[in-house]
């Protein structure tokens, strides 16, 4: 990966006295929760510093104070390059003072174009007439792309057209555009969850190429390997609360990390036991599978086997889900399930449930699970939903439903373990549990996943990972689709990997998540996401 | 409504005076008063346009006006063009100016109020168009001259003569409920007079007013009750106007008075409709059609720069005892043949020497 | 981005709560304090309130039957009670209010008289024809909003007008009258003092409240209103749900209308539109009742006879026409906005 | 959940295009094919050709200056410009319609009269005072909405409904009048033939459409319409920018009301509510013309004088209002659909 060695160490010799930016006392309380209890941390000219915890540990919540969308409780301080920003914070002015958030789904519009997303709010009027000089802006975008690297982005094209690492370019580009070199901290919350492993590489060589400059990074999120592979220090958050602050990653490993987060052990995560599946029963068998872009793509998975699927964004893995769930509308092909053989061409969502076929989609706020309604609604919908046209307007059976809820809840772990809770009081990890189980809840016989642990601490995700093979062990089949190689090799017993539209290679066996990506990426191999330079350790 | 016993007070000599006025109201006319000055070189004003403006297209008295205006123009030649007030100033104004600028030889401007386009109607008289503005109170800041002319209407006689039939009715000791229309000034005047001639031929008969306006037609019904709530003993309820009668029935029968005798003024098809089906006990209605001829006549001799004589539009009392004696179609009601020998048209044509 | 109107504004401040069409169907977590009370039940008590005082400044008249009758018994508040729940039907399945049930309901109600009236048709046959008139209307409407794509006000909007012409055209601009006196009976027939019309008010907004929350359609429609993709995904028929919805609020729009004209014994095309504001009102008002934040049928039948009770009893202290307009607006902006305040202070 | 009515029908399946109204500003990419271009001019076309068949149907009295003058010159179009600027104002921030600008200005109309009439203030001083107030009340309305988060339904309608009554109060019901004449001129100086009122509605569009293209607060203007979330992320004042839509709203009401009261030398408290429906119809329309999908100030501009056009056209071939309603109501719904249909074939 280019951008990874053209560096030069010696950009970060001196370090000046100050903390790029240090936060004390940060007390945060929501009506009655305090969120953020008395938090301290400091980020360091030049480094990236990993922010990590738990779902609803606080990190978004810190994140939001440090831009001044929360305004924290009496006493908190933050500084910034020694300057204290009185609080509360205004967006502006953390902005002027050189702190730049890049926003969980990256916040921006897809249907405006680059160009628009990256100046959003910075646009100059003309003296008189207040007209914008597009030349102008445009000059300004490309010298910050510029500032960014090789790699360049058309900036009158729409961002709903664009790569999913384009958009994580542009988001940056936005982010570090008022930061004039060395100076300023970049915080991101998540920005990385919807990244690929190549995506990924390309995102730490951009943003080491940005802390060379001495600008600083501070990063939220819940893969740990990038912790591992690429922060300089590592502050960690459990209910609120500071755990460790800016311990030096050198050397940890991702299990240390996890057990610092949770404050226990989460053993045995990284060794999968083999699929022990009663192999006589009737396999379920995808045949010439055909959509957009996938052709022909024909499958059998054995009940008890959980089967991955990946490639490169756009290879197709990602459209199959749909295809099969008759959620996308599929060319043709077949399904056969124990239930019986299923035509793919003119499938509803409807009939693929009836007929046994479960799809737990990406993106739980979206497609899968309802905010305004409770833990109980959610998880019984796919069961209220399909009652015969009679029993449309029979009343529901809520004694079983909460029963149900309860279940789930208590089965995976959901806290908290209210079915009443209303959904999007929940962190997004523990939405995620509710929405596998209103899925599991329907007793498939294919059980489809999407990006099942994306954006979940190592907690949920183990929690979830036991859920599903758990659902295979009870005879189901399974398939997972996944840009994630670490939720893949923790999940698969076999893998096959997509390239335009067909499986081009199949593994199987003990998967480790480096051969995934060395076979994703025929050529390139998973290198480490960044080297880490000796004084951002020291 | 059970009415047996109390049909028109004529015969009983208890209230003759009112009687005999009751009589005279439920007869239809001998002739319709026609004026009488010949009005000379009408055929100068062929090929001429002028404007009919109805506050609003949409009560059906104005209707039947702008058919029997058309009918009019044509005999004379004169091409009518209809605007729709729409019941707005801005409307109204547009249509006023419309008219001013498209040099109209005249315009006939029906129930709008001068102050609701005073702007427009100064503007067109400067430019020397006259004005006919009937189906109003004249307004004593804008006095008729060469170039303005108000067509009474009687609006004041329709009210006593519905007060009479009911004093009668009620034999002397009525307790009524008008729901007084707020839009424009007349409207007020009108039961003002009505409520003079009351005190004098009934004196024990009381009045309430409610105003009601076009904008709150939901509040109708319940204002309504409202105050017969606050005086069960109301025994009679007056819609003024034929747009405000279904509500003020919806408001009797809400409150459960199923006594309630409701009246209405100028009445049209669809109020002799409810009088015939029982619904009401007694309705006045005005000569539409005649008032449409009359102030095309009003619009010919101000054009022609002569004297307007006072016209007199005719009214008519109806109830359950004459609405039988007349038709009940709209070709009836264009005639004008309820209210008399529907033979104006040809009178008006003689007097314009076009005949 | 769904077009229905959330009952409280969009999550403005940082801390303000989650759009609140959200709020908890049921009791959540939080514990039931009284600001958690005040913000379901504080219009109700205003309610009480209001007939307390009234009762107290008008013993005489207030202090009546006439009036209850006048309140809970009245044409007006029927033909309300039919349009709120035609407009709930569109709302709760997440569609933008639909502008036309008025006029669909003042055309189901012309249409009825005139084709007894002036085209001799049986009233059996006519009540028939408006009611499968007015249920095409909404279908239409359904379909141009669903299938075609079109903004849901442009089509109740352009619909609603449209009907309104069509209303004046066949009654001629005029009021229409003259329906048989005897079928007035099937909206006014006193049953335990009251006009059957308000049990019928009654039962349909009973039975709305019992579908939406106890039957998988109820469920499916909220889902539905909430999220169509989630739906989808979970094998709901997202569109013939919302074009069920729309065809079903064109329906009791209807019987509504067909309803009136036979309290009535007629119609007057004009006075249509001029119910558009106070079903608004009500049924918005709804939202700060029961179910803050959340438009819900019981809440909106509360509404509709409390702003009877208000206007009433203002018109009996002699109040003109302008102070139950300023009564109207007043009362639906504080009590709105007390209840987002109390909402969002009880998260 | 933004409030904004989305011109376009609601985006369902995952595949689904975005929503239109956020159209890109800068020319997109796909090719301008007939469909594309039919799609924004094709109401522009129905337009001229409305009126050539006008014309020649009534050759004699369409086709003169007087009747451009209707179309161009009226006060009513006057008044419908500058209500339908007031009403996008707040849309292209992403707000739901605000009811409130038809009360907001039959009010300033009112103010300005009896100020002046009644109370004997002077002409200028009641011309300020009710600019004063309309400019407040947008401004009471952006704080409940945006501060307090009470639904903009509730707040403008609630508020419509208010100043309805209070208007009806100044004016004890009555239309008032009695501006001095030459005060009129404001409105009706003619200026190449055409009274200033129609040049002052063309330059508040123009203007409009100038900030919403070319500068940078249209630019966040919009943005803010289409996500508040990242625009406030970005930076933007979102808070600020949706007051100031509001109170602008409030202003752009007033202006009018205080122009059509000084044309018409008066104004009547009563019907300002009617003024409701022909405005949101012209919005709508709008976004059919130019920039299919989107509210934008031309497209408005353009669809109010061809409502015009196309309402003198009947009254001059001799119909009835009825046909007026249902010109009205089906230009709506038909030009909305074909643009809607048309734009996605575009896509
Ligand atoms: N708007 C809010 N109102 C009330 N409490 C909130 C709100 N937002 C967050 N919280 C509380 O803050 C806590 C931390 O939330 P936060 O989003 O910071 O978690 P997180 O660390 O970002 O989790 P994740 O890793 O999943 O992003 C949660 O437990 C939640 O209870
Ligand atoms: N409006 C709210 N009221 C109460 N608690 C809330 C609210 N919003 C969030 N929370 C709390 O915040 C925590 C999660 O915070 P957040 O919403 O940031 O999810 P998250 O941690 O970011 O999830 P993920 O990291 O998967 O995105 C949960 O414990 C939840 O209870
Ligand atoms: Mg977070
Ligand atoms: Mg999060």
């Amino acid at each position: 990966m280019s951008g990874l060695h053209d560096q030069d160490p010696a950009g970060r010799t001196d370090l000046p006295p100050a903390p790029r930016l240090a936060v004390e006392g940060v007390t945060m309380t929501f009506g009655s929760a305090t969120v953020l209890r008395d938090v301290a941390m400091d980020v360091r000219p030049g480094e990236i510093h990993a922010l990590i915890g738990q779902n609803g540990s606080g990190k978004s919540t810190l994140a939001k104070i440090l831009t001044g969308l929360y305004c924290p409780d009496a006493g908190s301080r933050v500084t910034v390059d020694g300057v204290a920003l009185q609080l509360p914070i205004r967006p502006d002015e953390s902005r002027a003072a050189g702190v730049a958030v890049v926003h969980q789904n990256l916040g921006l519009v897809p249907d405006a174009t680059v160009l628009e997303n990256t100046r959003l709010g910075r646009f100059k009027g003309s003296r008189f007439l207040r007209r914008i000089d597009w030349k102008a802006e445009a000059a300004a975008t490309q010298a910050v792309f510029e500032r960014l690297g090789p790699r360049s982005v058309p900036l009158d094209t729409k961002v709903a057209d664009l790569h999913e690492d384009e958009k994580a370019v542009v988001a940056i580009a936005r982010a570090v555009q008022d930061l004039e070199d060395g100076r300023g901290v970049i915080i991101f919350d998540e920005s990385t969850r919807a990244l690929g492993r190549e995506s990924l590489e390309r995102f730490y060589a951009l943003l080491d190429r940005i802390v060379a400059t001495g600008t600083s990074a501070l990063l939220i999120t819940h893969r740990l390997e990038e912790v591992v592979e690429a922060a300089d220090r590592v502050t960690v958050l459990r209910d609120g609360e500071i755990v460790v602050a800016g311990k030096d990653v050198e050397g940890m490993t991702k299990s240390d990390l996890a057990h610092l987060m949770l404050g226990r052990e989460v053993e045995g995560l990284e060794h999968r036991t083999a699929a022990d599946a009663a192999t006589d029963a009737a396999p379920v068998v995808v045949d010439r599978l055909t959509g957009r872009t996938v052709r022909e793509l024909s499958l059998r998975i054995r009940p008890g086997e959980v089967v991955g699927l990946t490639g490169l964004g756009g290879s197709g893995h990602d459209d199959v889900p749909y295809l099969i769930s008759g959620v996308s509308k599929a060319k043709g092909g077949t399904v056969t399930l124990p239930a019986g053989q299923v035509a793919l061409k003119g499938l509803s969502p409807a009939s693929a449930i009836k007929s046994g076929i479960a799809l737990v989609p990406e993106g739980r706020e979206s497609a899968g699970l309802v905010g305004g309604m409770t833990v109980t609604e959610n998880i019984s919908f796919p069961q209220t939903c399909t009652a015969s046209a009679s029993g449309q307007v029979r009343p529901l059976r809520s004694g079983a439903e909460r029963q149900l809820a309860a279940d789930w809840i208590e089965r995976l772990d959901v806290r908290p373990p209210w079915p009443h809770a209303v959904l999007e009081n929940m962190s997004g990890g523990n939405q995620q549990k509710v929405l596998l189980a209103k899925w599991l809840a329907t007793d498939p016989a294919l059980l489809v996943l999407h990006e099942p642990t994306q954006a979940v601490d190592v907690g949920a995700r183990k929690t979830i990972v036991e859920a599903v093979r758990g659902a295979a062990r009870e005879g189901r089949a399974v398939l997972v689709a996944s840009s994630d190689e670490n939720e893949l090799a923790l999940l698969c017993d076999r893998v096959l990997v997509f390239s335009d539209g067909v499986v081009g290679r199949e593994l199987t066996g003990e998967l480790t998540p480096h051969d995934i990506v060395r076979t994703i990426y025929t050529d390139s191999s998973r290198t480490k996401l960044r080297e880490r330079s000796p004084q951002g350790a020291s | 409504a059970d009415s047996e016993d109390t049909a028109s007070a004529g015969p009983d000599g208890s209230t003759s005076a009112v009687g005999n006025n009751l009589v005279t109201a439920m007869k239809p006319l001998d002739a319709y008063p026609v004026p009488t000055e010949k009005l000379d070189n009408v055929d100068s004003v062929a090929g001429k346009t002028i404007f009919y403006v109805p506050i609003t297209k949409q009560a059906p008295q104005f209707t039947t006006t702008e058919k029997a205006v058309a009918a009019a123009a044509e005999t004379v030649g004169l091409r009518l063009q209809v605007c729709d007030g729409k019941g707005t100033p801005t409307d109204i104004g547009g249509c006023i100016s419309q008219a001013t600028d498209a040099k109209a030889a005249a315009i006939i401007a029906d129930a709008i109020p001068y102050a609701l386009a005073a702007n427009g109607l100064d503007a067109a008289q400067k430019a020397g168009i006259p004005v006919v503005i009937s189906n109003q109170v004249p307004d004593p800041s804008h006095p008729a001259s060469k170039t303005l002319t108000w067509v009474q209407v009687p609006g004041s006689e329709q009210q006593i003569r519905l007060f009479d039939w009911i004093a009668s009715d009620s034999k002397g000791k009525a307790n009524i409920l008008v729901n007084q229309s707020s839009d424009g000034l007349s409207p007020a005047s009108y039961v003002a007079d009505g409520k003079a001639a009351l005190t004098k031929s009934c004196p024990d008969c009381k009045l309430t007013i409610n105003k009601v306006t076009s904008s709150n037609f939901a509040l109708i019904p319940s204002s309504t009750s409202a105050v017969l709530l606050k005086d069960p003993t109301i025994s009679y309820a007056d819609a003024q106007f034929e747009q405000y009668l279904q509500p003020t029935q919806g408001g009797v029968q809400q409150a459960s008075r199923t006594d309630i005798k409701v009246v209405t003024g100028s009445a049209s098809l669809g109020g002799m409709k409810a009088l015939k089906s029982g619904s009401l006990a007694a309705v006045t209605a005005q000569a539409a059609a005649f008032q449409g001829w009359v102030n095309t006549d009003a619009a010919l001799r101000l054009i022609l720069g002569k004297p307007v004589p006072e016209y007199n539009i005719p009214t008519r009392l109806f109830t359950k005892d004459n609405i039988g004696d007349i038709k009940l179609t709209e070709e009836a009601e264009l005639s004008g043949e309820w209210f008399g020998p529907a033979t104006f048209t040809d009178d008006f044509k003689k007097l314009w020497g076009v005949a | 981005m769904s077009e229905m109107p959330t009952a409280a504004g969009p999550t403005t401040g940082v801390t303000s709560p989650p759009a609140p069409a959200s709020a908890p169907a049921v009791p959540v977590k939080h514990s039931r304090g009284g600001v958690w009370f005040a913000s379901r039940f504080a219009v109700i008590g205003v309610w009480i309130a209001l007939a307390v005082l009234f009762a107290v400044l008008r013993p005489d008249t207030f202090m009546t039957s006439g009036s209850l009758k006048v309140i809970f018994g009245s044409q007006s508040q029927a033909a309300l009670v039919f349009l709120t729940a035609a407009l709930l039907c569109t709302i709760v399945v997440g569609e933008f209010v639909d502008m036309s049930v008025a006029s669909n309901f003042g055309l189901a109600a012309i249409m009825l008289t005139t084709l007894h009236v002036n085209h001799g048709w049986s009233v059996g046959a006519a009540v028939l024809a408006s009611l499968v008139l007015s249920t095409a209307v909404g279908a239409v409407n359904g379909w141009l909003v669903v299938k075609v794509g079109v903004n849901t006000i442009v089509v109740t909007l352009g619909m609603g007008t449209f009907l309104l012409g069509i209303a004046l055209w066949v009654s001629d601009l005029m009021p229409v009258s003259g329906l048989p006196t005897d079928f007035k009976d099937i909206a006014l027939q006193p049953v335990a003092g009251l006009p059957i019309s308000f049990f019928y008010g009654l039962t349909l907004m009973l039975g709305f409240a019992y579908v939406l929350h106890f039957t998988p359609l109820g469920r499916n429609m909220r889902f539905v209103g909430e999220s169509r993709e989630v739906s989808r995904l979970a094998g709901v028929r997202v569109t013939r749900v919302r074009i069920g919805a729309f065809t079903t609020a064109g329906l009791i729009a209807g019987v509504g209308g067909v309803l009136s004209a036979a309290a009535t014994g007629g119609f007057d095309p004009n006075v249509s539109q001029s119910y558009l504001l106070p079903i608004f009102a009500a049924t918005f008002l709804g939202t700060a009742i029961l179910q803050p934040g959340r438009f819900n049928p019981i809440g909106t039948l509360i509404a509709v006879f409390f702003l009877a009770t208000g206007v009433l009893g203002l018109q009996l202290l002699g109040a003109t026409s302008w102070v139950t307009s300023v009564f109207y607006g007043g009362v639906l902006v504080v009590a709105v906005t007390i209840s987002t305040v109390l909402r969002s202070r009880s998260r």
